[in-house]
């Protein structure tokens, strides 16, 4: 049953399941922004494996998209990292997270 | 056009009080009064020369939203007319009660308050069922508003628990509303919210039945009915004067008001199927809320207990199918509006005088109260169905209707005769006679109580004696249902 | 005739006159209107009453206006004039008047004076209501406002909550009866479609046989309504207590006029109980045995209004019996005597009660014979007549038409005829024994105020009239008059007698006579009479009637009432609101802010939508 | 598939592994960027060579380096290691990550079932179909992508700025 969409998916599955992972049992901030990374790539793995799949570019036009969004993502996280850094003096996120509104 | 007037006169005094307040404090009561009294005229003028093809003397449509088939549709039948005076009757008291008892923001107040009545005279006119909700809804929030802001200790727990008692039920009765105009709309492939269109909308045995409940539940929470009526106490005790008036004397009716005109015209066989059940509910709320009302020591509590009780002598009435019980529904719409509102009015009056409305601080009264003694006496003598005043004809009617339909049910509603006798001498007892507590150096009734309280004397009293134009106006209005399975 | 309108309308008129303007006429004025209306009243009776008899009409109806018309059913405000309504009418405008006169005496210190009079008129006005109704309707109206106003005056001294207690409790008692009342007319509407009386009594025979099931629970429900407003058994229980209002109020409403509405209830729809015959041996028993209970319990109450209520009820209960035993004209017969010679006691009464200052325990009494001599002779002459002493005093020609007609009538029986002797020879008893304590003796308590001419006057005409009233009927055995049963003739058929002849009357008669002088020779002599303490406190509380009523409706509705104060059915939507907020807390606690169970809850949706998905797909 | 996808495909599995394993935030980037060159090579595998490039440049360049950076300015190094240790106890980690396996395990079990899609060869999608389709029918994704990007831009030095230190109310306990 393995072929090679298949393989591509279960590959980006399981990339997908270890960043879940991480981002579940992280405290630290960065980690868990990283974990996010590992979450993207994976997804966009997705799609480039189902691109190749249907022969279309569609795939490959969403990959270029999640891109730019983590390009996006990643530069505004780190800006608030930073900045909660400042405030906090650590990246628990657990001791960012007293911060109810 | 007089009919949109009804409507229209209040919603521009609610406005007019409203903005006036910015200059002067006491204008917004005069306002009101003046809309209110002039609404009174008008209505009893109409009434002095109500004469109409058929059973409606006049109606006003105006389409608009006609692509789903709602329109700004009045109609007015002797029922209607009715229970129009009666909303003015009540409230031009109700303006007159809150005089001097409101003194903080008086311009909204009585913007409310005329909101309110506005809305009333809106369920009571509107022959659309969209418009209807709309109304429905209307008089709603403006009441949250009264009991909210002006009520006393507990209110805004009252506020709350009444508008979610009546939004709940009212939202039942929008899903049955839209389902009712589904139905026709499949049977008929026309898509309208006319009442008189949805008049015999053949459906199904089990859709008429469900549709029904779904109105039922919304006008038998507002009657209150007996599960539903926790509501009314907490209202009734924590709303000001003004606002328990109208909360007995007018909201209540509403809900009567509906079965009357919806339920019974628009679900004849489903009605005739649950009729026994609600006509047994109307028995238990009779003297279930009998009961409660004895044992209440809030004055206003016990007369909000009383409203449960004769709200289920409506019930049992309106499910009886026959013309008696169905003129004596109408009477006692009238006459327990009458009577709960004076009584409602005079818990006003005393605790205004004893700032307290705790039976057990009061006692011994009458030395120093006899004007309000006899008028409380009058009225507590009406809530238990003395003959000669209107409550007893309304009361007689409806048992002498019901007994043909029910008659063990009808023996139970009668029993409420008794307890109505306990719980309304206790009245008397604990605020009248007995030592008095202190010794009071009371003020009488002064002018103004006076003028609230002989016309509602006077008004009772030719109720009980005199019925007859009463019944006249509202006997060209029975549905034809409602007396269509009299005979067996 | 047709001005007979005023019979009710003046005293009600008078009623609102002095509501509205107690405070500006003083009490000239006050006693000017209250009895004026009345005694207006009376003489209006008199003329049209007058002209009645000499029209030869054996009805005549007032339609004043029409009160209620639904469909079919039409309900008139209509006065309605027949021979057993001008008995009655006659009774209450001519005995009201007196008593109302005899008031301005007795109420004079009250400060109450107008809302005193104001009721009585409304009472009396009430009372001619009922007895002047032409449907049941109207009987109706009459009959809970005569209880309205029995209500305001046994309550009008309202300081002491005993007093209203007691107003209360006849209220209620009363209301009991109307009730079952109320019922009754429910069913005539259905099965007549009308509550005209004439209509009833003329429909009836054509509508039911004899002992139909129908017939029967209406004239079971009507004599509910009956043994309610006359304190018969089982709801006797009120009129002791209502002795708590002023005398005068006793007087009337109490002894003279209301509490005889059963009776007149009962004669005005005499077809029905005649073509129910299980009804109709149910008022006699009821009768029968509750004028021995109260006879008994009249012979061991130490206040003196109590002695009389419960010889009112007793007396009452001779009524029963008469009507029971189909003797009709007998019972109004005994209505009337009873009126005028219980009217007098309790006035007389009333008049001791005054110069003794408010004492109304006998034992506190005595020897009154000297001090009071006018009211000692007039009180004589009123218990002569309630213990029916022979040939001279009213009580005894009517007590003893009841007693002989019991045995002799066709519905009548021997068991009737011993309890109505056995009753009359209590009734000598208490009576004499109320005599002995109040006017013998010595003498214990000193009289402090004397009776005036406006109460000594009315006392005077009544004690007359208690001699007087005896002599419009007479039985076979003493001339044979019977002016009252001719008259009331065309309303009330005539008693069926069987086994009579003249010598079981005499025999009857002898019985009678020897048994009341017995009792009260026996009385004379063994005063005061051992009974052991027990029996004694038993009788003394209405043979426990109060405690059982107590014990099985009142304290467990109290009790009920108590504990549902809150409204068990609230709890239902508290609760209802407490687990909505309760869910509501639980959703909120999961708004943590902590960034990973915000992920959790997202995988574990995942996972939640998956498995769904993988079940669907094993499933389908 | 060709060895070339299993091998490649296990070095991201394992270089992930490490990366959700290393207490050294240093460590765990430097793995990451493996994992992210072993994926570019799956692009080129599944015929997006020109996907492979930009992964290689953006991702493993750009991205990774912005946070290497940002740890290095931050002097994260032992310190946070330290925490890390402490904090990723089994006691933590084991229920999410069983969880998770289950989760993992249903995708693939979803993956793997029919209708499998028809064996078919890996389709190479040339880079100017893409370009054709990003700026022909995506003409307005492209646009908004690059607005995000300019929010991204202006959000990032916004908050990045060093101001005056305000602390917020509610993190007043906080920093105590």
């Amino acid at each position: 049953m393995i072929t090679s969409t298949t393989a591509g998916l279960v590959l980006a599955g399981i990339l997908f399941t270890m960043g879940l992972v991480s981002m579940l049992i992280r405290r630290n901030l960065i980690f868990m922004l990283v974990s996010v990374e590992v979450m993207l790539n994976a997804a966009g793995l997705a799609f480039i494996v189902a691109a190749s799949r249907w022969g279309q570019p569609e795939g490959q036009v969403m990959f270029m998209f999640i891109l730019a969004m983590a390009a996006a993502e990643v530069s505004v996280g780190l800006a608030l990292i930073l900045q909660l850094y400042h405030q906090l003096k650590t990246l628990d996120s657990d001791e960012a997270s007293k911060m109810n509104g | 056009m007089i009919l949109f007037l009804f409507i229209l006169i209040p919603v521009l005094g609610a406005f007019a009080a409203w903005l006036s307040a910015a200059w002067n404090k006491k204008l917004p009561r005069w306002i009101a009064l003046m809309v209110l009294v002039f609404e009174l005229a008008m209505a009893t003028a109409f009434w002095s020369e109500a004469v109409g093809d058929g059973s409606w003397y006049v109606t006003f449509i105006r389409p608009w939203m006609p692509r789903f088939g709602i329109s700004f549709s009045l109609a007015m039948d002797g029922l209607s007319l009715l229970m129009l005076i009666l909303t003015f009757f009540l409230g031009a008291l109700s303006v007159l009660v809150s005089w001097n008892e409101i003194k903080e923001r008086t311009g909204f107040f009585f913007f409310n308050l005329l909101f309110v009545l506005a809305g009333i005279t809106g369920v009571f006119l509107t022959m659309d069922l969209f418009l209807f909700y709309f109304f429905w809804e209307v008089m709603l929030i403006p009441m949250y508003f009264l009991i909210g802001i002006w009520g006393h200790g507990n209110r805004l727990y009252a506020a709350l628990k009444f508008f979610i008692f009546t939004q709940a039920g009212g939202l039942l009765m929008l899903l049955a509303i839209l389902g009712l105009y589904f139905v026709h709309a499949q049977s008929t492939g026309v898509f309208t919210f006319n009442y008189f269109d949805l008049l015999n909308t053949p459906m199904a045995q089990e859709t008429g039945r469900w549709l029904m409940l779904g109105f039922l539940i919304a006008f038998i929470v507002k009657l209150p009915a007996f599960p539903f009526h926790t509501w009314l106490p907490d209202a009734h005790t924590e709303a000001p004067t003004a606002g328990s008036v109208v909360l007995a004397g007018l909201l209540l009716k509403t809900g009567a008001y509906g079965i009357l005109r919806f339920v019974l015209p628009l679900f004849p066989e489903a009605s005739q199927y649950f009729a026994p059940y609600i006509m047994l509910l109307g028995a238990i709320g009779i003297l279930y809320g009998g009961k409660l009302a004895y044992a209440q020591t809030d004055f206003k509590r016990l007369v909000a207990y009383t409203s449960v009780s004769h709200m289920g002598f409506v019930l049992v009435g309106a499910f009886a199918f026959n013309e008696l019980a169905y003129q004596g529904v109408v009477m006692q719409m009238i006459t327990h509006g009458i009577s709960t509102g004076a009584l409602f009015m005079i818990a006003g009056s005393l605790y205004d005088r004893l700032h307290t409305r705790e039976l057990e601080e009061m006692g011994g009264l009458w030395p120093a109260l006899p004007g309000m003694g006899v008028v409380t006496m009058v009225f507590v003598m009406a809530s238990l169905g003395l003959p000669g005043l209107g409550n007893f004809i309304a009361e007689f009617l409806i048992l002498a209707g019901s007994w043909q339909a029910q008659p063990w049910i009808t023996v139970a509603a009668t029993i409420g005769l008794v307890v109505a006798t306990v719980y309304s001498l206790r009245i008397m007892q604990k605020v009248f006679f007995g030592v008095s507590v202190r010794e009071y150096k009371l003020p009488d009734l002064s002018l103004r109580e006076a003028l609230m309280f002989v016309p509602l004397v006077i008004v009772i009293i030719w109720l009980g004696v005199y019925p007859q134009p009463v019944i006249n106006t509202a006997k060209p209005a029975t549905p034809a249902v409602a007396v269509h399975f009299t005979s067996k | 005739m047709n001005w007979m309108y005023l019979v009710p309308a003046m005293p009600f008129l008078g009623a609102l006159l002095l509501v509205l303007f107690s405070k500006k006429i003083g009490k000239t004025g006050v006693s000017l209107i209250g009895c004026g209306s009345v005694g207006i009243a009376a003489l209006v009776t008199i003329v049209a009453g007058l002209q009645f008899m000499n029209s030869g009409l054996q009805q005549f109806s007032l339609p004043l206006w029409n009160w209620l018309s639904v469909g079919n059913f039409n309900i008139g405000i209509t006065l309605h004039l027949d021979a057993l309504s001008l008995a009655f009418t006659f009774v209450i405008t001519f005995v009201g008047f007196l008593i109302h006169v005899y008031s301005t005496g007795y109420m004079a210190e009250d400060p109450d004076f107008a809302r005193f009079f104001a009721s009585m008129n409304l009472f009396v006005g009430a009372m001619l209501m009922l007895v002047l109704a032409d449907n049941l309707l109207l009987l109706y109206f009459g009959w809970e406002g005569v209880g309205l106003c029995s209500y305001l005056l046994i309550g009008f001294w309202y300081k002491d909550p005993a007093n209203g207690a007691a107003a209360r409790k006849a209220f209620i008692v009363t209301r009991v009866g109307d009730t079952a009342m109320a019922i009754a007319l429910f069913l005539l509407v259905q099965h007549t479609g009308s509550l005209q009386l004439t209509d009833i009594l003329a429909k009836a025979p054509t509508l039911w046989t004899t002992g139909d099931a129908t017939v029967v629970t209406i004239a079971f429900l009507l004599l509910g309504g009956a043994v309610g407003k006359s304190a018969q058994l089982p709801l006797q229980t009120w009129l002791p207590d209502a002795m708590a209002g002023p005398t005068p109020v006793s007087a009337l409403i109490h002894a003279a006029t209301m509490v005889t509405a059963g009776v007149y209830l009962i004669a005005r729809s005499h077809v029905l109980f005649t073509m129910a015959p299980a009804a109709q041996a149910t008022v006699a028993i009821v009768g029968a045995v509750t004028l021995i209970l109260a006879g008994c319990s009249a012979f061991v109450q130490t206040d003196i209004k109590r002695v009389l209520a419960y010889s009112t009820i007793s007396q009452i209960g001779y009524m029963f019996l008469a009507l029971g035993v189909g003797a009709w004209s007998a019972a109004i017969f005994h209505f009337i005597t009873h009126a005028f010679f219980k009217a007098l006691l309790f006035l007389g009464a009333g008049a001791v009660i005054v110069a003794l200052h408010h004492e109304q325990d006998m034992f506190k009494m005595g020897g009154l014979r000297k001090s009071l001599p006018g009211v000692f002779w007039i009180f004589l002459i009123g218990s002569a007549s309630l213990a029916a002493i022979p040939f001279v005093t009213a009580g005894f020609y009517s007590k003893d038409q009841i007693v002989w007609l019991a045995g002799a009538s066709a519905q009548g029986g021997a068991g009737y005829w011993i309890v109505a002797v056995m009753g009359a020879f209590i009734t000598a008893m208490y009576t004499t024994r109320m005599m002995l304590l109040v006017f013998y003796g010595k003498e214990k308590t000193h009289v402090h105020h004397r009776p005036g001419l406006n109460m000594m006057v009315p006392l005077y005409v009544l004690a007359v009239c208690s001699t007087l009233a005896g002599f419009m009927e007479l039985p076979h055995t003493l001339g044979h008059v019977t002016l009252l049963s001719d008259f009331l003739q065309p309303v009330l058929p005539a008693v069926v007698t069987e086994h009579a002849s003249t010598a079981l009357e005499w025999g009857s008669q002898g019985v009678a006579t020897l048994l009341c002088l017995a009792g009260i020779y026996i009385v004379w002599r063994v005063l005061p009479i051992p009974f052991p303490r027990e029996v004694k406190t038993f009788l003394k509380n209405g043979w426990g009637f109060d405690a059982a009523y107590n014990l099985l409706f009142v304290q467990p509705y109290v009790l009920l009432a108590r504990l549902n104060r809150k409204d068990v059915v609230d709890r239902l939507y508290v609760g209802l609101a407490a687990i909505t907020r309760y869910f509501h807390r639980m959703m909120s606690a999961t708004q943590s802010g902590i960034l990973r169970w915000y992920i959790m809850g997202i995988v574990m949706g995942a996972v939640v939508i998956l498995s769904v998905i993988i079940w669907r797909q094993y499933t389908v | 598939m060709g060895a070339a996808f299993y091998i490649a495909a296990a070095i991201a599995i394992l270089s992930t592994a490490m990366v959700i394993t290393r207490y050294n935030i240093m460590h765990a980037l430097l793995y990451l960027i493996v994992s992210l060159l072993s994926v570019a090579v799956i692009f080129y595998i599944y015929g997006a060579p020109f996907m492979a490039a930009l992964e290689v440049i953006i991702y493993a360049g750009a991205i990774m380096v912005l946070m290497i950076f940002f740890v290095m300015m931050l002097n994260l190094g032992q310190q946070s290691a330290g925490d890390e240790r402490h904090w990723l106890t089994p006691r933590v980690w084991i229920g999410p990550a069983l969880l998770c396996l289950f989760l993992l395990a249903e995708l693939v079990y979803l993956i793997m079932q029919p209708p499998a899609p028809p064996a078919g060869e890996i389709v190479m999608v040339d880079p100017k179909a893409v370009g054709k389709s990003l700026f022909g029918p995506y003409i307005l994704a492209v646009e908004l992508a690059g607005m995000l990007l300019m929010a991204g831009i202006v959000g990032a030095y916004h908050l990045g700025r060093q101001k005056k230190k305000i602390t917020h109310r509610f993190l007043e306990r906080a920093t105590q």
